[in-house]
């Protein structure tokens, strides 16, 4: 097991390093530098910032740089936010993003799976319908219209929740924002749920558990849920980067903190080191998720286990 | 009074092509510790015949006629009903034991749960139960692969395991529903052996389903053979093999090549009979 | 029968497999499914292998004719050695050595036409043919399998099973092969059909003097069909000889064990069998 | 020479025969997916209303007074007046809405078949490769396929912003040149379990190529979950298109598409509703009706419910 | 009688009660800021987002009043003299960081230091460059940073020598480019002083918390000299890049102040938020730059042509739905030192509209441009609503005269990257002055400086050149006499907006939203509007 994990740690540092190469040259490629704003600087200042910012070195001899750098833990610095290292806007970020998309993930992924098993075990019955209907329109709204949505009606119109912001953590101030991560992929995850316990619920060993007299229950409970699980266990990985992709506009709208939106706004800024250690967090993230998620699935499945 | 009475079975399945009747009037009856094969090629709605009894038939399928098992009509019960009935009266054994078998769950745990729900054992008792069983079924080791996964088995052993499943409240009518075809040869005869040997052990009534007329030869009392969903022709076994009278079952017996007689060439069967049923 | 030569002489073949050893994450191990076999067949001939499923009868043919890669052995084609010719000498041999298998359904591409099936070999090793020509050999192969013309433009799904293993020995025979191999051939087949597809075998063996190496896990199939059988067991032969004494007079427990297991539909017969075999496991155990 | 082997004779006989044969016309998976498809309502109204709006889009511009870029001074953000001829309002530039919604649905059409068709043919011929070759090829492919999955999504499509920003269609070929990672791996998968099957082993041998496998037997069996997930692409796409429009990274003005009608639609819900609501209801309809397409197109070509 | 009179004392015992419970509660203000803040450094900073914390926690040796006039902060009093080259400051009695420490004349000579300092890189320090030798400094040229023209006379007394007459000087120095930085905390942790666990203040507030991406948290100042004035305790500055959320929120009561609003709901807030609009025209110019390198765009005609043809009185009040005020000219209304200077008007500010496009037409059309042969154009803008609007509204209007409009949008470091290298034919930009002066936009139309054998044109994008131009501005730089110094001044804005150096389009227009609570809250045309001034009730 230990040895599993660390091989696949091992596997994914090759990955990761031809990721960050290819995302360090990709954004110098693209026009515009990280000090064209609406203004023009004096040359002699933006000499001095270029040089602040090792700009002025070859770019293989940046790229070397920032890989050495990175290799000793050092983001290096954002070159639009001054006042904090690139390492420490992620470190404040980061808690944020991962409650916000753990949070998500966990009630998406239970709402989805509950709701995608209901509609399955009633299959074309009303409930089966309505859970579809639903399901839809979590899928096809664009997040950021149900996020302005969402804010209009629960935030101004009912002031059941608050519209924006984050104090402290409190529980009121997720509630917005949770619900239209939640909601795609919920969505996602019924879909997928629905479609595999149908599929579950007709194999033979289901047949072999009614013949045996059990109550559906018990069936559903005991028999179709693990393989049921298994085609949405493997959708997890790619669904927690959909999460985190539509975070950044959720913190955006409801101006949350965390590294979502960094992201875009780094990359428009041409905030080289932030854009590059957003990426790399977030590869880091991903890459740990779908790691955990085969190990998931080999406890779930156990031809996996043992072979 | 007969253990098992089946009358005007039908089952019909609406399919995106119109309603396809698989089972016409398939009528029998099945004494205590009985035996009956139902033998029929791919297509002759032995099968299904057989899960409507069970209300095990596919989500498009229908039965109508009468099924009285031990007094009662059991056809098309509600499922909370015929869950009485299931395992714990009438066992039943499918013709895949690859995939019917639940490949999440241990055996211990796919046998127990029958008996700790009909029976209301505890799990320690259970397991003690279902150990006996495997042993009866000649599993070798049986305490210790109890706790294995379906599939560290070989095709053979998950045999025996659905066997030992469908036997372990002791039920008494057993349908064994093409229980060897998925098997080799060798391991087909031991099943088939076993299956005999159990039923003279617990006085089981059985129901073989097979579309191999060899294996029925030396099994059952009784042969029903059926085509295009109906019943061609009910009678002994052994009268049946003597002097088979409809022409169907005469076509099919020529048509098997035999270890024991040498024929130059197969002879086929011929579907002329049924050029006067289909008109009729 | 010594003084003709063999059309295929197959010495020593071994086919290794390398599994996952099992465990969570274990490595892996070496399963030998085949331990050097070795077997000549002649012209005309039908030579039948029996054995178990896993038993690697499956994996010998494929070995043979290269549709794998044995680890060791030699199989020569009419003087060439399979196992050393260049991709393009292996393609022309395709046309000589055909397949046909178990499943009638699966082995036909859902997506194409019995025509287009039927006659895809042609296209691969007859591309200079026109397409009247070719769809004229198509037919007239249907016919020669017991298919009609018209049949021509439908597709698998509509085919019964034993239709649809005529239209694998039509795509067999198109090329006017030397050699057929037939693995499980008619296994999948209905009682009733099964006997037909072997009587047209047989009757297209006799018409045009092709061998046939027939795979089977029946022997009484086997018998039926072959002159010669090989029986197979756990990837070794156990026995060989001719069908008919084999099957008479089988000398290894296993060929006894095998033989005893064949239902036969005679109910006497089957109580007598059955007795026998409560010997033999007594006697094992 | 024509009468020695005879075969002219046997030739003239059968092309006199294939002139006079008349065989009927198999029915194909397609034809019975087909059939199976009309018997879904839910599919059938979704086609309809698909291609209701289709039409809508391509043919409804005809029939307006104003096209999607002409400016009327006299009513700029007013509420729908038929006498003007604003069916459906005007946006804050005085452009007809309804002119706009005809033109963005256009071009979301466009650019999700555009996208979606680039991705089915890079992820199909990638994912049949790599899982036809197996082995080595294979593990290097999907690697390479990995890396990609890990690498945010966004930017790229800047950086093709940048190269291709002026046109929508050359932008979102770009897309889904980066859309095909889920579909190389679908395929692969089938290509895996359909490279087992017998017909495969039947062509190899009948000596066939590597190529003519993959491209006459693979490929074709692959339509099912192609079709599928290519339906189920188009609204992936859209939405795509919609994300990239509340980024500003949309497409170009005067032209517009449904997400960029939307997401300037919906800071102005309550002021200007007309705004949201039309393009709302076009984009949310047309992406439901496509997910219902698609999960009736499942259904019908979905070989185990046969 | 009775009655009145309990009813009298228990209305005035609640008036207590509510009095004491509103003075206990600590007055918190929550801002609506916009973007995140890239640095509190004031040597780091950049935009009027972050002007606003910076301008609460720090000040300079002046600093603004509520309508953002000049007005003495840590220095009591000065002095200037004759020649207008030599301002003598002396600093408040008592004055004092918020760790105590004492602040001294010193830290201001450190701060301008720093400023200059290549090392620092501070995007703005070229606004102070009338100062002695700053220049310089920056470039690299002067190393000893005892030349800067920046003395600590004494404990007290800090002496600027600049390098000509600036009558903005004063003004300038509420920039925070000129702020103090605490040298004594900068000596001990560098760049990390803007830190919360660092940062010391000198002005009425303290940064106490800052979550990035969220909030700043400033409090009240107890060592701020005026602190006795200051009303509100608590200051939060969030970060809020979403308009129409910000709205939303300022609704639903999150916000007590938007810097900025969505411009579609301008005319919603007025009408359902009454009084809470503080919509004023402040001290910003929207214009586009033509590529006078390009032609057929180096042709005067063709530049007046395209000027006409803009209909300025529709994109303020329906494109825009906000009214901002046509703009003829290249300094704004109300800027000062401009006094005596009418505002600039083309000759055909008295044709109709519709008299302006008919004349617009006939010269494009004397140069072959008509509808059928049109003039074929590309008009890059930045991303933005508005600026697609007023584009797409603009082309429209182009239209008529026979140019064929392409549109194409970037990113703002792409299109400022694209106008900076000449790589367009007609582009929007934007100025927002910093700080009121009319050189502050003429500035911008100067020629470029050849420098290792390119040009750099600086913020001159369209590339605008007039030596006439250039030797009124150059003239003005060393005038002491106001008065006179806007006459050349003017003179130059007509020579250049006469030959449409570029195409003005509208003046800015301050978009804060402010709730009734708050109050001391004055429009003014710099648009800073410190807290120090404001007072909120509960």
């Amino acid at each position: 097991m230990f040895g599993y994990v660390s091989r696949r740690v091992l596997s994914a540092i090759p990955i990761a390093l031809i990721a960050v190469t290819a995302c360090f040259f990709i954004l110098r490629l693209a026009p515009g530098g990280p000090f064209d704003g609406e203004r023009a600087l004096p040359p002699a200042t933006l000499a001095n910032l270029r040089a602040h910012y090792n700009l002025d070195l070859p770019l293989i001899q940046q790229y070397l740089l920032y890989v050495w750098r990175l290799l000793h833990g050092d983001f290096g610095p954002s070159m639009v936010y001054n006042d904090f290292t690139v390492a420490q806007m992620l470190w404040i970020g980061l808690p944020f993003t991962l409650m916000l998309g753990f949070t998500a993930f966990v009630i998406g992924t239970i709402v989805g799976l509950v709701a995608g098993a209901l509609s399955a075990v009633n299959q074309n019955k009303w409930p089966d319908y309505v859970l579809v209907m639903l399901v839809m329109v979590g899928l096809v709204v664009p997040n950021f219209l149900m996020a302005a949505i969402l804010q209009l009606v629960f935030g101004v119109y009912l002031n059941w929740f608050p519209a924006g912001g984050w104090q402290n953590g409190s529980l009121a101030h997720l509630v917005l924002p949770v619900t239209v991560l939640v909601l795609p992929h919920a969505g996602r995850t019924a879909r997928l749920m629905r479609g595999s316990m149908i599929e579950v619920l007709g194999t033979n060993y289901i047949r072999t558990a009614k013949a045996k007299g059990l109550g559906q229950r018990l069936i559903l409970a005991r028999h179709a849920i693990k393989p049921a699980l298994l085609p949405v266990v493997s959708y997890l990985g790619p669904g927690l980067s959909y999460l985190l992709t539509g975070s950044l506009i959720v913190e955006q709208v409801f101006a949350l903190p965390g590294i979502g939106k960094y992201f875009i706004s780094a990359a428009l800024n041409r905030d080289y080191g932030l854009v590059l250690g957003t990426t790399i967090l977030y590869m880091v993230i991903i890459l740990a998720v779908n790691l955990l998620v085969d190990i998931l699935y080999a406890w779930l499945d156990p031809k996996v286990r043992y072979h | 009074m007969a253990l098992l009475e089946v009358k005007n079975l039908k089952v019909d399945f609406e399919t995106t092509d119109g309603v396809v009747h698989a089972v016409r009037d398939l009528s029998y009856s099945l004494e205590k510790g009985g035996t009956i094969a139902i033998v029929g090629e791919s297509g002759s709605g032995k099968t299904q015949g057989a899960f409507a009894l069970l209300g095990l038939l596919p989500r498009n399928g229908k039965a109508s006629g009468s099924v009285i098992f031990d007094g009662h009509e059991i056809l098309n019960l509600p499922t909370r009903q015929m869950n009485r009935y299931r395992a714990e009266r009438i066992g039943i054994i499918f013709q895949d034991p690859m995939t019917s078998l639940n490949p999440y769950l241990r055996i211990s745990r796919q046998m127990t749960e029958v008996l700790e729900h009909h029976r209301g054992m505890s799990h320690s008792a259970a397991l003690a139960e279902s150990v006996r069983f495997l042993d009866a079924v000649r599993i070798p080791d049986a305490a210790n692969r109890v706790r294995m996964y379906p599939h560290e088995f070989s095709g053979g052993m998950r045999q025996r395991v659905m066997i030992a499943m469908a036997l372990l409240c002791q039920p008494e009518l057993l349908i064994a529903d093409e229980p060897t075809t998925a098997l080799d040869v060798t391991v087909q005869a031991e099943i088939i052996d076993l299956l005999v040997d159990l039923q003279e052990d617990f006085g089981t009534a059985i129901i073989l389903i097979t579309h191999d007329l060899g294996i029925v030869a030396g099994t059952c009392e009784d042969t029903l053979v059926m085509f295009g969903g109906q019943v061609m022709e009910h009678r002994k076994t052994l009268d049946l093999f003597a002097n088979p009278q409809h022409p169907y079952t005469q076509g099919l017996m020529a048509a098997i090549p035999r270890l024991d007689k040498k024929v130059d060439r197969l002879s086929t069967v011929s579907y002329e009979f049924m050029v006067g049923e289909r008109q009729a | 029968m010594s003084e003709r030569e063999p059309i295929l002489k197959v010495r020593d073949i071994s086919v290794d497999f390398s599994i996952p050893a099992g465990g969570l994450f274990g490595g892996r191990k070496v399963l030998r499914a085949v331990k050097n076999v070795s077997f000549d067949l002649y012209q005309g001939e039908t030579l039948g292998i029996v054995g178990e499923s896993g038993c690697g009868k499956s994996t010998l043919s494929r070995a043979v004719i290269r549709m794998l890669e044995p680890t060791s052995g030699q199989s020569i084609w009419m003087g060439h050695d399979i196992q050393k010719m260049s991709v393009k000498e292996l393609v022309a041999l395709r046309k000589d050595i055909q397949m046909i298998f178990q499943d009638p359904l699966a082995s036909l591409n859902p997506r194409m036409t019995a025509g287009a099936i039927i006659g895809e070999p042609l296209l691969i090793h007859y591309s200079e043919i026109g397409k009247v020509e070719r769809l004229a050999r198509v037919i007239a192969m249907m016919e020669k399998v017991g298919l009609t013309a018209d049949m021509i433009n439908r597709y698998p799904h509509e085919f019964s099973g034993g239709q649809c293993q005529r239209i694998g020995i039509a795509r067999a025979l198109i090329t006017n092969p030397k050699l057929i191999v037939c693995d499980e051939a008619v296994s999948a087949l209905d009682v009733s059909i099964r006997a037909q597809v072997i009587n047209l075998l047989m009757d297209l063996q006799k018409e045009l003097g092709i061998s046939l190496l027939f795979i089977s896990h029946d022997i009484a199939v086997v018998r039926h069909i072959a002159q010669r059988v090989m029986v197979l067991y756990f990837g070794e032969v156990v026995e060989m000889g001719d069908a008919e004494q084999v099957v008479m007079d089988p000398q290894h427990d296993y060929t006894k064990k095998l033989i005893a297991s064949v239902p036969v539909p005679d109910p006497k017969v089957e109580m007598e069998r059955r007795e026998l075999r409560r010997r033999l496991r007594k006697a094992a155990a | 020479m024509a009468g020695l082997t005879g075969k002219d004779a046997v030739l003239t006989e059968y092309a006199r025969k294939l002139e006079t044969l008349d065989a009927p016309k198999g029915r194909s998976l397609t034809q019975d997916a087909t059939r199976r498809m009309v018997r879904n309502k839910a599919a059938v109204v979704s086609v309809g209303v698909v291609l209701f709006i289709i039409l809508f889009a391509f043919l409804g511009p005809y029939f307006l007074p104003w096209t999607y870029d002409k400016i009327d001074w006299s009513g700029i953000r007013k509420p729908p007046n038929f006498e003007a001829g604003h069916f459906a309002g005007t946006d804050q530039n005085g452009r007809d809405m309804l002119a706009r919604i005809m033109q963005g649905t256009q071009m979301s059409l466009i650019v999700a078949m555009v996208a979606t068709m680039v991705s089915v043919v890079i992820g199909v011929v990638y994912g049949a490769v790599a899982g036809y070759f197996g082995g080595r090829v294979d593990a290097v492919m999907m690697r390479f396929v990995d890396i990609m999955y890990a690498l945010p999504y966004i930017l790229f499509v800047i950086i093709l912003v940048v190269i291709f920003g002026r046109n929508p269609v050359l932008l979102f070929v770009g897309i889904g040149c980066l859309e095909w990672l889920t579909m190389a791996r679908i395929v692969r998968g089938q290509t895996l379990s359909i490279k087992e099957r017998e017909f495969v082993e039947a062509a190899r041998a009948s000596g066939a190529s590597s190529w003519a496998i993959i491209f006459r037997h693979i490929v074709p069996n692959l339509s099912g979950p192609v079709v599928i997930y290519a339906t189920l692409t188009i609204p992936e796409i859209i939405l795509t298109e919609s994300f990239l429009s509340y980024l500003g990274l949309g497409v170009q003005e005067p032209q517009t598409s449904l997400g960029t009608l939307i997401s300037f639609g919906a800071p102005v819900a309550e002021t200007l509703p007309w705004m949201l609501i039309g393009p709302a209801v076009v984009l949310v309809s047309l992406l439901l009706c496509l997910t219902y397409i698609g999960d009736g197109l499942r259904d019908a070509l979905d070989p185990k419910d046969r | 009688m009775k009655l009145t009179q309990t009813l009298t004392a228990a209305l005035t015992a609640s008036a207590i009660a509510l009095l004491m419970s509103s003075t206990a509660m600590a007055a918190t203000l929550n801002m609506m800021n916009g973007s995140e803040p890239g640095s509190i450094d004031p040597h780091q900073a950049s935009g009027d987002w972050e002007n606003r914390i910076i301008g609460d926690y720090m000040e300079g040796l002046m600093t603004e009043d509520a309508n953002a006039e000049a007005i003495p902060g840590q220095a009591e009093s000065h002095t200037i003299s004759d020649d207008g080259l030599v301002y003598t400051f002396t600093l408040r009695d008592g004055i004092q960081w918020s760790d105590g420490v004492p602040v001294t004349a010193e830290d201001f000579v450190f701060a301008f230091q720093r400023l200059f300092d290549p090392k620092t890189a501070s995007d703005y320090a070229y606004l102070q460059f009338p100062i002695v030798n700053a220049s310089e400094i920056a470039e690299g040229t002067v190393t000893d940073f005892s030349e800067l023209g920046v003395k600590a006379l004494d404990d007290k007394t800090v002496e600027i020598t600049l390098e000509g007459p600036t009558p903005f000087f004063l003004q300038a120095l509420t920039h925070y480019t000129s702020y103090p930085v605490p040298k004594h905390v900068i000596d001990k942790v560098g760049a990390q002083w803007t830190q919360v666990a660092n940062i010391v203040s000198n002005g009425p507030y303290t940064p106490t918390e800052w979550v990035p991406g969220s909030y700043i948290k400033s409090v009240k100042s107890a060592t701020y000299w005026d602190a006795a004035n200051v009303q509100i305790d608590e200051v939060n500055y969030f970060v809020q890049d979403d308009l129409s959320a910000a709205l939303s929120r300022y609704r639903a009561g999150e916000y007590d102040i938007l810097v900025d609003i969505p411009s579609d709901q301008a005319e919603w807030i007025k009408t359902n938020l009454p009084g809470q609009d503080y919509f004023g025209a402040f001290l910003g110019i929207y214009y586009y730059v033509i590529n006078q390198e390009k032609p057929p765009f180096d042709n005067v005609d063709v530049r007046k042509a395209l000027s006409m043809a803009i209909n300025r009185d529709v994109i303020g009040p329906d494109v825009l739905g906000t009214g901002e005020l046509p703009l003829y000219g290249w300094v704004p209304e109300g800027t000062a030192n401009y006094e005596g200077v009418p505002l600039y008007q083309p000759e055909w500010i008295g044709l109709s509209y519709e008299e302006r496009v008919a004349e617009a037409k006939t010269i494009m059309e004397g140069l072959g441009y008509t509808s059928s042969t049109p003039l074929t154009l590309q008009l890059k803008y930045n991303t933005n609503d508005n600026h697609q609007r007023i584009a797409v509204a603009i082309s429209s209007m182009w239209e008529q005269i026979g140019v064929k409009v392409e549109l194409f949008n970037s990113e703002t470091a792409v299109h400022y990257d694209a106008l900076r290298a000449g790589d367009f034919e007609v582009g929007r930009a934007g100025w927002l002055l910093d700080y009121s002066d009319p050189s502050n936009t003429l500035d911008l139309l100067r020629q470029g400086i050849e420098q290792d054998g390119t040009t750099n044109w600086g913020n001159n994008y369209g590339r605008y050149s007039n030596d006439e131009f250039e030797a009124l501005v150059d003239k003005a730089t060393t005038e002491v006499d106001l008065a006179a110094r806007a006459k050349l001044l003017g003179a130059a804005e007509k020579i250049a907006m006469d030959e449409y150096a570029a195409i003005p389009i509208y003046n800015y227009i301050a978009q804060n939203v402010v709730a009734p609570s708050v109050t001391g809250f004055v429009n003014n045309a710099s648009d800073i509007h410190r807290t120090r001034w404001l007072t909120k009730t509960e």
